[in-house]
């Protein structure tokens, strides 16, 4: 579904991105990950189009969508939990996950409000108060409902578990994989090795701007010390 | 370091110089236009610190501008009447007294203002100093005896001992003078301790605030100074154009101020001086050409925004290759 | 009296919603105190309020004795409290050096001189020096705060709130976003750090705060339900009901 | 040899037209005379600064010794002691500040148009003698305005409820209310410019024109605010130095002249004023026939010419007296507002600040 | 007693068109995070092509079209030539380019229908009185002019609180990268918006042609008086901006109609009317310093 090839990237001068590869199936969960800074998030930011690639190629279906306008990736099917929340502050938390919603790809049984407040009952206490005044877990939640209410092929989670305490992670992972178990592609960002290792498919590892390891599961086991020094456990 | 030294020595000859290069070329009123451009470079500078280093976005400043040009009036207008102001105060005509005097009424107003304002921030602070500035213009319009809406005509320069202040050219290089010795203060000042907490406000005034700074007394300082240097210029400005008037603390005149800063870069030292410099020149330029001289200057100004971010010093960095 | 902080009945509401409900807690010199609750629980809330940016309705705090409940942030500082914050706070424009620097010079006072030279404080700098030498940021002291990794500005918030020389160090998610290296290293400095304040933590890392802690505090829904030595917290089943779970790292 | 001469006036803004008036009077004033000359035209933009700027420039670079044009008070008070002190003669085709007028009068200072406080004077005799003895007077709350009411009430003589507006307020539907509510038998109001449009159209939408009768003074009723008002107008009483039904030769020959010239704009007394000064100026230069300023302030001080308001003279400050007349604003054929000129009220009048004088 | 019914329309009827400018503004300058200054000569824009038409045409409502379209038209231009480059940028910036805009504005008005003021006159329809309590007559017009106003008010507040747009651009206005990543096409949002809000501007200067001057200008005056009404009413709330724009409306009037009359209790009568009207003209002012330093966001602040 999505490949991205040799892409190169970064912020005016300094470049971030030297040579990422990675491809994801339909109904496939992969991760990427690496130490802090190794330009996880700068990589997702350019798929989306909210950064213009300097070289390289991102395909989706087959199609060359680099340099996109960032609505326009987003409308094709990626949905986007990004790092650090990004909640809009001055709207109400129903507002905010109402106001994007969308099944432009007209899924068969899409996201509601109710299936969100299902999902996290917090939210549905909380309906009516401004979202800049919710705990920082809370805003995760609202970011990852926010997301899904746009009905994405892709869900992209950048650090989705950040901040959450621990029975919130659980159960954020105990939603991510009932999502891969109805078939949600998911491209995973974080730090819980562990967990990653039991849930995705494939993985995709940085170092400084570039893939340096790639394979699945199984594999990771067995190469696991070189992974380890990677990822900086 | 000794580069800038060197750059400012040549730039304060050159304008030494401008009587002298004036009365060659024969364009005299050179002068005045450089002159005038000084004063108001003080003023927009003194706008700039709070503005540009301090984040504090005033729409308010020219009143502190006129209330020290007003003061030059005032008591030129006592002295010239031989009457007291409210029954005490004698007139003068003396620029070591106006000038101190009018430099401490400006600071006693942004003490007041700054006390009250300084209590919002954002846009409801450029409205409430803009409130502020408005309260003293319609005082001075209602003050018939100074003038009302008329202002006061200041018929001689004050005295300074041993300069013939009524030489246009003395009078030039005196408010030139003024000029250098605002600009190396504010220098100095950026770079104090003072400063630097400013800056810092500027960026993150919480953090500052968990460092145990009180932000509001520093800010409220910062306004004070800031409100002196206005004042300074404005009673510059009337010895200069030998009248004051309530134009001086129009609101439009605050916003030709944070014109001149912005154009010139907001958060540097010569921008403000450089921005009312351009803009008196293009305006007065293009006013000997057309009567609609306002819509090419219109045009130049959103060209100046559209291209260049930080204005004309970030212009003059990039074409001397990141140097001052 | 030797609590460095002591909190007693603190109370804050929003509308309807009672953030920090009838918390009562205390801080004994050199401890490391954590402070753990699931997400909205009231913990930030509490922070603010004993740092001074929200007023609580009701309840006391007391630092080193001293009643602070209404005082101005500053002055809080100003008496030995410091802080981090949840989400990165920093002076952005500004190196690394910088923002230390005017973190010394804000301790060192004489803020109000205009015709000093910042630049030319010796007793500043030397001790900016000094602490970038004891620091793994010291060769990042040039580079502006915004070019920093995330980590990083972690860690120089921390140094940035330890040269306050604070009695009382409240400590909101330092670990939030780093990852296993990064983490490790912020317990190492937290750890060096223990011997010269107090300290208040808030944490979602178990592992660093099990690591950390002398003692937990855990707060749901705004109160108190449990607090004792790390074992006691583990072992408790209300927290691991509320806010534990079954941990699979 | 072409004269040159300086024309520092307001040309942006809404007071622009007014800049545009005295411009274009000046320019037919100066060519009746056949003088020649070269008019160097500048915008102050209503800025003290900026006006000072380009008399600078005037006087001392390009050698201009005859300045003029100036609309607004506080930029002459800044401009013309610039002017004298750099021994240049200034006329004044509108603008006479009280401080200028007085003790502080010079030899090189000439007003051309009239001084405040007399032009309300005429308002106030006008009321007086149409048999009023109830007014309401209404100005904005400056000097000028606060001037006015008191010119007003100096000659009227009766009961005077006095309003002050607002220095920028354009919506006098309040002071409808109020006038309403005092029922007086005449009504007098100061505001030249914009404010006076949208009063004129306020008073006719209070249904208060055919109501209460109204006396103006000229700056409030000008060719342009009428043209702008449409009918709301009609009926409306005015006084004036000058009008354009009045009958002598110059008079007669500038309205002609300007329709040439300008068919479209209204010939206000902004632009009259002007052509006077127009007709002073060249008449003294073609007596003097060159740049020599003492010559040409004494052929100036004489004031021979004839004014396209029949008798004119200066007095000892070299402000004008002359003759103030009642008009009445009539409907046209189309309906449109025109002035008629009634009668002589007020004749050969100077004005106070003149005693004070010593030259 | 009549005088005091008569006085509170003309409060009625001065606020809603203060409501009618700032509305647009507020949308604009909170919702967008835009200092729009040229505000005031969209408001210009739309009394001159108002004015024109309805003197070409003689129908006050062909002006009304006119107003509305040219001065969108003009927002929509600004916007996509000027405005859209601006955004990310500082506010300084963009107070800096809207002042160039006026400039424009002003000046290519003098360079199309000259320097003097255009004539319109009332429609035909409203050019009466009406009766409301015997022996008060008030102007048509002007209960027309409070209706406009009242309905726009309300539309206003179903636009942005009922609807999606509402939504989206409130969330645009926090962060505008946030909402393209979810796929909104904020860009012709923007556009839109900004078009809207010059099309109220047009709109309160079509409705105040016949009653004020229409001339070059004419919306520098007020548009001080727009940016107190919202900053007064909270940055962003079109709520806010209606109830400061009534409030000052009222305030602004009934302190010009009846503080002089106070004061002359206390103090003779000329001296008090210069007194009175002198608070009066600072009383908008002095009432934002009062309201801001109780409330320093303004009274309808939105959070965050
Ligand atoms: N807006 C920005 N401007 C300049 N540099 C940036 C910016 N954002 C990130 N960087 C730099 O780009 C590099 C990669 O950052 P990125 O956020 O992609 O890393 P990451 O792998 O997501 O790290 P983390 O685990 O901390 O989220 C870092 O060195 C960072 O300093
Ligand atoms: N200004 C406010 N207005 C209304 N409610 C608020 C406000 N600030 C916080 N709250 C609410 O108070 C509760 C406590 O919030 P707080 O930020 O203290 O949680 P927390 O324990 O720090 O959570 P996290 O671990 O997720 O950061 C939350 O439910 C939050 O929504
Ligand atoms: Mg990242
Ligand atoms: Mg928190």
């Amino acid at each position: 579904m999505l490949s991205v090839q040799n892409l190169q990237a970064g912020y005016g001068a300094s470049q971030v991105l030297f040579d990422i590869s990675l491809d994801i199936k339909d109904g496939e969960v992969v991760t990427l990950m690496g130490r802090n800074g190794m330009g996880k998030t700068t990589t997702v930011r350019t798929i989306m189009g909210l950064l213009p690639p300097k070289g390289g190629a991102v395909q989706y279906d087959g199609r060359a969508i680099g340099g996109l306008a960032p609505e326009k990736v987003a409308r094709l099917g990626f949905g986007l939990v990004p790092e650090g929340r990004q909640v809009f502050p001055t709207l109400t938390v129903r507002e905010n996950l109402v106001a994007t919603a969308a099944n432009r790809l007209a899924a068969k049984s899409p996201w509601t409000l109710a299936r969100i407040y299902e999902l996290f009952p917090r939210l549905g206490e909380r309906g009516g108060q401004m979202a800049a005044t919710l705990s920082g877990g809370e805003q995760q939640m609202l970011a990852v409902g926010r997301a899904l209410m746009t009905n994405p092929r892709l869900l992209i989670l950048d650090e989705a578990t950040e901040g959450l305490a621990p029975v919130i992670r659980s159960e954020i992972w105990q939603v991510v994989e009932k999502l891969k178990a109805e078939g949600q592609s998911i491209l995973l960002i974080d730090k819980t090795f562990s967990v990653l290792k039991r849930l995705a498919d494939r993985h995709f590892i940085l170092e400084k701007g570039k893939t340096v390891w790639t394979g699945t599961s199984a594999e990771l086991t067995r190469d696991q010390a070189r992974v380890q020094a990677w990822v900086g456990i | 370091m000794k580069r800038e030294y060197l750059i400012l020595a040549t730039v304060f000859l050159l304008l030494a110089l401008v009587p002298f290069l004036a009365a060659a070329t024969g364009q005299t009123s050179w002068t005045r236009l450089v002159g005038q451009a000084l004063i108001y470079g003080m003023a927009a500078a003194s706008l700039n610190f709070i503005l540009g280093y301090g984040g504090m976005i005033s729409f308010g400043h020219a009143a502190f501008f006129g209330i020290g040009g007003y003061v030059v009036g005032i008591m030129y207008h006592h002295f010239d009447a031989g009457t007291s102001f409210l029954g005490v105060i004698p007139g003068t005509d003396q620029m070591l007294i106006t000038l101190p005097a009018a430099v401490l009424v400006a600071g006693l107003a942004a003490a007041l203002v700054g006390a009250m304002s300084l209590r919002t921030g954002g846009v409801q602070f450029i409205m409430i100093t803009l409130a502020f500035a408005q309260m003293f213009f319609f005082l001075f319009i209602s003050l018939k005896t100074y003038g009302g809406e008329d202002g006061i005509m200041v018929r001689r320069t004050n005295a300074l001992p041993g300069l013939d202040m009524r030489n246009r050219d003395t009078l030039y290089w005196v408010v030139l003078c003024f000029a250098a010795a605002y600009y190396l203060f504010l220098r100095r000042l950026v770079q104090s301790s003072f400063g630097q907490i400013i800056a810092g406000i500027r960026q993150n005034e919480r953090r500052m605030a968990s460092m145990g700074i009180s932000t509001f007394r520093y800010k409220l300082y910062a306004f004070i100074l800031s409100g002196m240097g206005a004042g300074l210029a404005g009673a510059l400005m009337v010895n200069f154009l030998r009248f004051a008037s309530p134009d001086m603390m129009h609101w439009t005149r605050s916003g030709e101020f944070m014109i001149m800063v912005i154009l010139g870069g907001v958060g540097t030292l010569a921008g403000p001086f450089i921005g009312a410099g351009v803009l008196f020149t293009v305006e007065t330029t293009l006013a000997r050409y057309t009567e609609h001289w306002m819509l090419p200057v219109g045009i130049l100004l959103l060209v100046v925004v559209l291209t260049s971010k930080g204005g004309l010093m970030a212009l003059i960095r990039k074409l001397t290759g990141g140097q001052k | 009296m030797n609590h460095v902080l002591e909190i007693a009945g603190l109370t804050k509401t929003f509308g309807g919603l009672t953030a920090t409900d009838n918390v009562s807690l205390t801080v004994n010199a050199g401890e490391i105190h954590a402070l753990i609750g699931p997400n909205g629980a009231g913990k930030s809330t509490l922070i603010n309020q004993i740092c001074g940016e929200l007023m609580p309705n009701a309840g006391h705090i007391h630092l080193a004795g001293r009643d602070i409940t209404r005082l101005p942030p500053a002055e809080r500082v100003a008496l030995g409290l410091g802080r981090t914050f949840q989400i990165t706070s920093l002076l952005d424009d500004m190196t690394v050096r910088e923002n230390l620097a005017l973190a010394v010079q804000a301790r060192e006072g004489g803020n109000f001189r205009i015709f000093d030279r910042a630049a030319n404080r010796a007793e500043v700098w030397d001790e900016v020096a000094e602490i970038l030498a004891a620091s793994a940021l010291g060769p990042r002291a040039g580079v502006t705060v915004a070019d920093l990794a995330h980590g990083e500005k972690k860690q120089l918030e921390l140094l940035m709130a330890l040269s306050q020389r604070p009695r009382l160090l409240l400590l909101d998610e330092p670990m939030a976003g780093l990852g296993h290296l990064e983490s490790q290293q912020m317990i190492d400095a937290l750890l060096a750090a223990r011997g010269d304040c107090a300290m208040l933590l808030v944490e979602h890392d178990m592992d660093a705060v099990f690591a950390l802690a002398d003692r937990v505090t855990v707060l749901v829904y705004g109160r108190v339900i449990a607090a004792g030595n790390a074992d006691e917290i583990r072992a408790n089943p209300a927290v691991r009901d509320a806010y534990l779970g079954e941990e699979d790292t | 040899e072409a004269t040159k001469i300086g024309v520092i006036t307001t040309l942006s803004g809404p007071a622009g037209y007014l800049g545009e008036q005295i411009r274009d009077g000046l320019t037919l004033g100066l060519q009746a005379t056949g003088a020649e000359f070269e008019l160097v035209v500048e915008d102050d933009a209503r800025d003290p600064n900026t006006g000072v700027q380009v008399a600078d420039r005037m006087l001392n670079e390009e050698g201009i010794k005859l300045l003029t044009g100036i609309v607004f008070s506080n930029v002459s008070g800044a401009v013309v002691p610039e002017t004298l002190d750099a021994g240049a003669i200034y006329v004044s085709p509108n603008a006479a500040p009280s401080g200028l007028a007085g003790a502080k009068c010079h030899p090189n200072y000439f007003v051309v148009s009239w001084q405040n406080d007399s032009l309300h004077e005429a308002s106030g005799a006008a009321a007086k003698k149409l048999g009023y003895t109830t007014a309401v007077a209404l100005a904005p709350n400056y000097q000028a305005g606060k001037d006015a009411i008191a010119g007003f009430s100096r000659e009227f003589g009766g009961t005077v409820t006095e309003i002050y507006t607002g220095v920028e307020q354009s919506d006098f539907a309040g002071e409808m209310a109020q006038i309403r509510n005092a029922a007086p038998q005449v009504v007098f109001q100061f505001h030249p410019g914009g404010q006076g449009i949208a009063f004129l159209k306020q008073y006719q939408q209070a249904g208060l024109l055919g109501s209460v009768p109204m006396v103006l003074s000229e700056p409030s009723y000008d060719g342009v605010i009428l043209k702008a008002v449409g009918p709301a107008a009609v009926g409306l009483t005015g006084t004036t130095h000058w009008n354009d039904d009045f009958d002598n030769a110059a008079s007669k020959a500038m309205v002609a002249e300007w329709a040439a010239a300008f068919p479209t704009t209204p010939l206000t007394t902004y632009a009259q004023q002007a052509y006077d000064t127009g007709l002073l100026i060249g008449g003294a230069l073609n007596k003097v026939g060159g740049e020599d300023i003492e010559a040409l302030q004494a052929a100036l001080k004489a004031a021979d010419f004839a004014s396209t308001r029949g008798s004119f003279a200066f007095g000892a400050n070299q402000h004008p007296v002359q003759d103030w007349y009642l008009t009445s604003i009539e409907a046209d054929e189309a309906g449109n507002p025109k002035i008629v000129t009634k009668e002589k009220i007020l004749e050969a009048v100077g004005d106070v600040y003149a005693a004070d004088c010593k030259m | 007693m009549i005088l005091l019914i008569e006085q509170l329309l003309n409060g009625l009827q001065y606020g809603v068109t203060l409501f009618l400018l700032a509305a647009g503004l507020t949308l604009i300058f909170g919702i967008m995070g835009v200092i729009n200054l040229a505000h005031g000569a969209l408001y210009m824009v739309g009394a001159f092509a108002g004015a024109w038409v309805s003197i070409q045409t003689g129908s006050f409502w062909a002006g009304l079209l006119a107003g509305l379209v040219a001065s969108a038209i003009a927002g929509v231009l600004v916007e996509l030539g000027v405005m859209r480059r601006l955004y990310a940028r500082d506010h300084l910036d963009q107070v800096l380019a809207t002042f160039a805009l006026i400039l424009i504005f002003n000046q290519s008005t003098v360079l199309i229908f000259g320097r003097q003021p255009l004539f319109t006159s009332l429609p035909e329809m409203f050019s009466g009185s009406v009766e409301i309590v015997p022996g008060l007559p008030y102007p048509s017009y002007r209960l027309f002019v409070i209706a406009v106003g009242l309905a726009v008010a309300f539309g206003l507040y179903l636009l942005i609180n009922k609807t999606r747009i509402g939504m989206l651009v409130r969330a645009g206005a926090s962060n505008r990268q946030m909402v393209r990543a979810l796929g909104v096409n904020i860009g012709g949002l923007y556009t839109a918006v900004f078009g809207l809000g010059a099309l109220l501007a047009g709109l309160a200067g079509v409705m105040a042609s016949p009653i004020m001057s229409v001339q070059v200008g004419m919306g520098d005056e007020i548009i001080l008086a727009t940016f107190v009404v919202v900053v007064i009413g909270g940055v962003g709330s079109v709520k806010g901006a209606f109830v400061a724009g009534i409030v000052l409306g009222m305030c602004d009037t009934m302190l010009r109609a009846f503080l002089p009359g106070l004061l002359q209790q206390v103090m003779p009568g000329s001296e008090a009317q210069a007194l009175g009207v002198g608070i009066s003209s600072m009383g908008i002012y002095l009432m934002m310093a009062i309201i801001l330093l109780v409330r320093p966001r303004g009274l309808f602040a939105a959070q965050g």
